[in-house]
């Protein structure tokens, strides 16, 4: 069984790697058995955590739950022709209350924090700071600064304003150039781990 | 169905509500009790043969901005409690006080030496309680303070300490509704070009043309991500422009809740373009949850079937690249828009235009032109002028020593 | 009536939501607590209409017999053996030795781990072909990208050792990434949050309604 | 011979390839292949001079496809593999200040560590998760485990079970519930951090193995944040590092550092330089740094080899392709 199962993964794996190569009906079969298995787990999954586990033997004494357990049968109403509309009630619940978090979540975090650390004595309290990080600390002011400018929908980009957009779209681009540096960083890593898999824990040719 | 206050100003009515609620409760805010009091007595110390000089000054109090549940207690040290000291620690004691009765008091938790606060973190609002500190000795000996002052927990219904965030929203909001009103009334809000957007009906009509189909992806997130709202929001304008080219649209989805939202919104856009007969139910359909399941899914159909259009609006993570590559290599117009930050450099270079960060939520505005949405736009600018003002002002003051302007823009406590 | 009322819902559930931030009373205290458990199941309610729907969609595939209907059978056929499996294996179904935990180690796992892996290879295509010095801002990218790959991995130390410390790769990709890089995320950062202010707000105001289905 | 027979062929050839290295390792007679020193720089030197011919190639006007670039993608991986070379790994001032967090910690210290990511994103994680745990367990600091994603507590296990084989650790003899306690998966994302801010154990009632909160000594006495001393992170995308920074960090407090695969890393950043992180290891470079600081040589040092080829492979086929571009006249589609 062990054997059957390392040959299992494997040719699962060399399945999706033939996509490369060109689209085939090894790596069709392997895309049908992963959309097929993930669907599945995802169902069986959501259905043993969230009904059973958080509602089934979860609920307790928390009435609230209840409530839960109605919107999600509105939510299968749907299935229902005559009564689908109905459906439209847990999912405006569900996207008020997303509203409603994200709004305060994202304004405390992501505005009022960021600007709170963009907002400080650019040469240090009592001038204290060193060349390196004066210039550190007005590059991420200036470069804070005309990313929002680029930003600005309301006004045309010409002049001075367009000027600062600019420079704001070139941090912009370094932003994405670093943030594609770390990706394939991140991606080079991963396929060494797949690779890993196959020549050391498959085959067992890395010493 | 509204109540007529509400038909006619149901921004104003919202608002007024919110204002007069969250009023209400700052108010009773300051209504708490701080209570402190000096108390110092020493007892019990005949049988030590080390005597301590037990701690003193026991002050207690509700823990502020809280749901309720617990007090802080702070003490003086004792004079003996220094390193190597006799004193080795601190524990707490805590009586109910009934009408003026105290009951027995019982041990609810102990600190180190050198500690001189601790948070109960077990109490009932309302009820009184009477705590005393009493220090240990190396040899075991209890040298107990006086009484505390009694004290009661409570809940709050205003959090001060996010009083900032407050103003800062109801700042922006503010903005927002305001220039919606202007909108309304009818005034012209200019709204700069973008060119991801202005390419949506060119690549609509090149589907057309070339008798191919127009892919739409609404991202892979879930409806509780208001990029996710954000992309099928577009996707109804793009669904009304195919439906008027009529051209064949599909929309691959993998969650379940934004299948159901996806299905109304392209069906209303149908009978909306005037074209209800056009719909089918198949255009919207359900992939699978699962990320790369989803991905492999999108991408053999977009390699078999070949769309001459592929939209990507949304939120994003790793299957980005398959996707915006994918749709590269068979030479379809692909037009992309994110707000996720690591996704955004493949959509920039394998895609023909990128809607960046928050020009993906502009882009419901830009292209409905409906004043509402125009006017929320100018808001969230003016919401943003506001911040930039902020930064000069706050670098300026704080570079020259002047005044800490960034407390301004604290969470933290 | 039936676009009203989810319309009430959403604006009276949306300034509960923001609101709750701001009292730490009870029941404001419990909000976040509740929706997240009703979220939870609402969710697993709603993959029901989603398993569904691909059942019946890979049903029509098979009856139409068309193309490639073979792999819709596939779909299928794994997609009941797990879902079965599942269930039948009870509260259980995670524990090591079961059928599920089986297919999820040995297929489940290794087929999405390959998805992932695989990206490597598009992006290394992906920066062959589309990654262009077409102006000015495409170089700013190309160059940022360079630096930080070159030195975030020891062997650009190795190219650049003839340099002085100050200007060894690893310093600089530290560099931008600590102060340029840091700039323009939090540009897009706080754009990205005060969009979702705006767009929310649309939301609980009723202005935005296409999650409804729709304009007005 | 069509292109049909030539594919079954080569399908063939690398069966039977596989079976006989898989008897070999089953059987004990193949136990891994090493290149000696002069081989590897052969080795180095023949890719760099394919390249060379790529980019003359290119420069006549011939251009490759992308299966040449996969290919190359391919070998510039596998190959390091069984290479003996070795490199020097420098220290981010990131992944300093990380370890300095942690070093500071007195011994029995709580340190609570998230597994935010499943078996996809392990390459880059595990090993980081492996050598915190092994420092943890070094210097008698209590790991309390949890997940927001399910498969997390999973692979927390695999890291725990592997580190407990090492001989300083095993000779401690740490116990399951004293020294370290896996609280296990708890659907919610963001909220579970939310409610872990008032009460631990209303949303871990059990661990994993359903053994009651209250009866597991080590976190009996936890009730919230303000009881745990270092908070860690491993994160591969939503719910993650972002979540925990907003609500764990800015609404309680706490204070922490994350590990995080690189795609998640650059948005990391800020909240390095606005102190809401101490610290953080960014993918397998950060993991092997981390193995440098903490001592240990695991998978994120020994692949830093493929990784660095695989970087000078990306960007070599930049630059081809921009000479391809300017070369035809900026208007050349690949």
């Amino acid at each position: 069984m062990e054997h059957f199962a390392i040959w299992v993964a494997a040719f699962l794996t060399m399945g999706i790697i033939s996509f490369l190569y060109k689209d085939n009906a090894w790596y069709k079969l392997s895309e049908a058995i992963f959309v097929g298995i993930s669907a599945g787990y995802w169902f069986v999954t959501l259905f043993w955590d969230n009904i059973y586990g958080k509602f089934w033997v979860g609920r307790g004494d928390d009435a609230m739950l209840y409530i839960g357990a109605f919107l999600g049968l509105l939510m299968l109403m749907r299935l229902v022709p005559k009564v689908g509309w109905i459906s439209r009630w847990p999912l405006a619940f569900i996207v008020g209350a997303t509203a409603g978090f994200y709004l305060i979540n994202y304004f405390s975090s992501n505005v009022m924090r960021q600007v709170e650390d963009t907002i400080m004595p650019l040469l240090g309290t009592d001038y204290s700071a060193t060349t390196y990080d004066m210039i550190g600390n007005i590059v991420i002011a200036v470069g804070t600064f005309s990313g929002l400018v680029y930003f600005f929908f309301s006004k045309e980009h010409k002049g001075v304003f367009g000027g600062t957009a600019k420079v704001g779209i070139f941090f912009l681009m370094i932003t994405f150039g670093a943030s594609f540096g770390y990706t394939v960083m991140s991606r080079m890593s991963l396929l060494i781990g797949r690779l890993d898999f196959l020549f050391g824990d498959w085959l067992g040719m890395i010493k | 169905m509204y109540p007529i206050w509400f038909q006619k100003r149901p921004l104003f009515t919202v608002l007024s509500a919110l204002t007069i609620f969250l009023l209400f409760f700052s108010v009773s805010a300051f209504a708490q009790d701080n209570s402190q009091i000096d108390t110092t007595i020493a007892v019990d110390t005949t049988l030590a043969e080390i005597r301590i000089v037990p701690p003193s000054s026991v002050e207690v109090s509700d823990v502020g901005n809280d749901a309720g549940g617990s007090i802080d207690i702070h003490w003086q040290l004792s004079p003996e409690d220094q390193n190597g000291g006799p004193v080795i620690s601190y524990s707490v004691l805590r009586a109910e006080s009934v009408d003026g009765t105290l009951g027995d008091f019982t041990e609810i938790g102990s600190v180190p030496a050198g500690a001189s606060t601790y948070a109960d973190g077990n109490t009932v609002d309302g009820l009184k309680y009477v705590y005393k500190v009493a220090a240990t000795a190396a040899s075991g000996a209890v040298f107990e303070s006086g009484d505390s002052i009694p004290v009661s927990s409570s809940a709050q219904w205003f959090d001060m300490r996010r009083i900032n965030v407050f103003v800062g929203v109801l700042l922006v909001a503010g903005f927002i509704v305001y220039y919606i009103r202007q909108a309304k009334a009818g005034k012209e809000l200019f709204i700069r070009k973008i060119a991801g957007l202005d390419a949506v009906d060119e690549a609509v009509g090149r589907a057309t043309e070339m008798g191919k189909k127009i892919f739409y992806v609404p991202g892979t997130q879930d409806m509780d991500n208001v990029q996710t709202i954000a992309g099928v929001t577009i996707l109804g304008r793009v669904a009304e422009m195919a439906a008027q080219y009529e051209t064949w649209l599909e929309v691959p989805v993998s969650r379940s809740l934004v299948l159901v939202t996806a299905k109304e919104m392209v069906k209303e856009a149908y009978s909306k373009a005037g074209r209800p007969d056009a719909y089918h139910e198949d255009q919207v359909h359900y992939l699978t949850d699962d990320q790369f399941g989803y991905a492999a899914g999108v991408d053999g159909m977009v390699v078999r079937e070949k769309p001459a259009t592929i939209f990507y609006m949304g939120a994003f993570y790793a299957e980005s690249l398959i996707l915006a590559e994918t749709g590269n290599s068979i030479g379809a117009i692909q037009i992309a828009g994110t707000g996720m930050p690591s996704q955004l450099p493949f959509f920039v270079a394998a895609c023909d235009y990128t809607l960046i960060g928050e020009e993906l939520f502009a882009a419901s505005a830009y292209l409905s032109r409906e004043p509402k949405q125009l006017g929320s736009l100018k808001g969230q600018d003016m919401g943003k002028a506001v911040i930039l003002i902020a930064l000069i002002v706050g670098l300026l003051l704080e570079t020259f020593g002047i005044w800490n302007f960034s407390t301004l823009f604290s969470v933290i406590e | 009536m039936r676009r009203e009322i989810p319309l009430l819902i959403t604006g009276i559930v949306g300034v509960v939501f923001v609101i709750q931030y701001f009292i730490p009373h009870w029941p404001f205290n419990r909000m976040n607590a509740w929706f997240s458990d009703w979220f939870s199941i609402v969710q697993a309610c709603a993959i029901w209409l989603g398993a569904l729907n691909l059942i019946k969609i890979s049903i029509q595939k098979i009856a139409k017999k068309k193309k490639d209907w073979i792999y819709s059978v596939v779909i299928l056929v794994f997609f009941l053996l797990i879902t079965i499996l599942g269930f039948a294996e009870g509260e259980e179904f995670r524990e090591p030795g079961t059928g599920f935990t089986w297919l999820y180690e040995f297929v489940y796992t290794p087929l999405s781990s390959t998805m992932f892996a695989i990206l490597a290879f598009f992006v290394a295509s992906a920066s062959y072909r589309a990654f262009r010095a077409r102006n000015l801002e495409a170089t700013l990218l190309l160059a940022a990208a360079f630096f930080v790959m070159l030195g975030r991995v020891p062997i650009g130390d190795v190219i650049s050792g003839f340099m002085p410390q100050g200007a060894q790769l690893s310093n600089l990709a530290t560099w931008i990434m600590t102060f340029p890089q840091t700039a323009g995320q939090r540009a897009i950062m706080i754009g990205i949050a005060l969009g979702i202010v705006s767009t929310s707000l649309r939301i609980i105001l009723g202005i935005e309604r296409s999650h409804l289905g729709g304009g007005d | 011979m069509n292109a049909r027979m030539k594919e079954i062929l080569v399908v063939a050839v690398l069966t039977v390839f596989c079976a006989i290295m898989y008897w070999g390792k089953v059987d004990g007679w193949m136990t891994g292949f090493q290149f000696s020193f002069g081989l590897s720089m052969t080795v180095v030197i023949l890719i760099a001079v394919s390249l060379l011919v790529i980019l003359y190639l290119t420069l006549r006007g011939k251009l490759i496809g992308r299966r040449v670039v996969f290919l190359y993608v391919g070998i510039s991986v596998t190959l390091p593999f069984f290479m003996s070379l070795s490199q020097e790994i420098k220290i981010s001032p990131e992944v300093q200040t990380l370890y300095e967090g942690i070093a500071e910690l007195p011994p029995g210290s709580v340190v609570l560590t998230a597994f935010d990511y499943d078996p996809p994103s392990a390459p880059e994680l595990q090993p980081m998760a492996e050598s915190f745990f092994r420092y943890c367990f070094n210097n008698d600091l209590k790991v309390v485990v949890i997940g927001l994603w399910p498969q997390g507590p999973q692979q927390a296990n695999i890291a725990i079970e592997k580190i407990l084989l090492d001989e300083a650790i095993a000779a401690k003899n740490l116990q399951y519930g004293i020294d370290y306690v896996n609280l296990g998966f708890q659907t919610g994302n963001e909220f579970v951090i939310q409610r872990m801010g008032s009460d631990f154990k209303s949303m871990f009632p059990t661990d994993y193995t359903g053994t009651p909160y209250n009866d597991l000594p080590l976190v009996r006495n936890i009730k919230n944040f303000s009881n745990i001393d270092y908070g860690f992170n491993l994160s591969a995308g939503y719910p993650g590092t972002v979540e925990w920074v907003q609500v764990a960090v800015d609404r309680y407090g706490l204070k922490m550092g994350a590990g995080n695969t690189a795609v998640q890393a650059p948005q990391c950043y800020p909240y390095i330089r606005s102190g809401q992180l101490v610290g953080i290891l960014g993918g397998m470079n950060g993991a092997a740094e981390f193995e440098l600081m903490t001592g240990t040589v695991g998978k994120g040092t020994k692949f830093m080899l493929s990784q660095s080829f695989a970087h000078m492979i990306v960007i070599a086929f930049i630059i081809i392709g921009n000479v391809a571009y300017f070369r035809g006249g900026r208007k050349q589609k690949l």
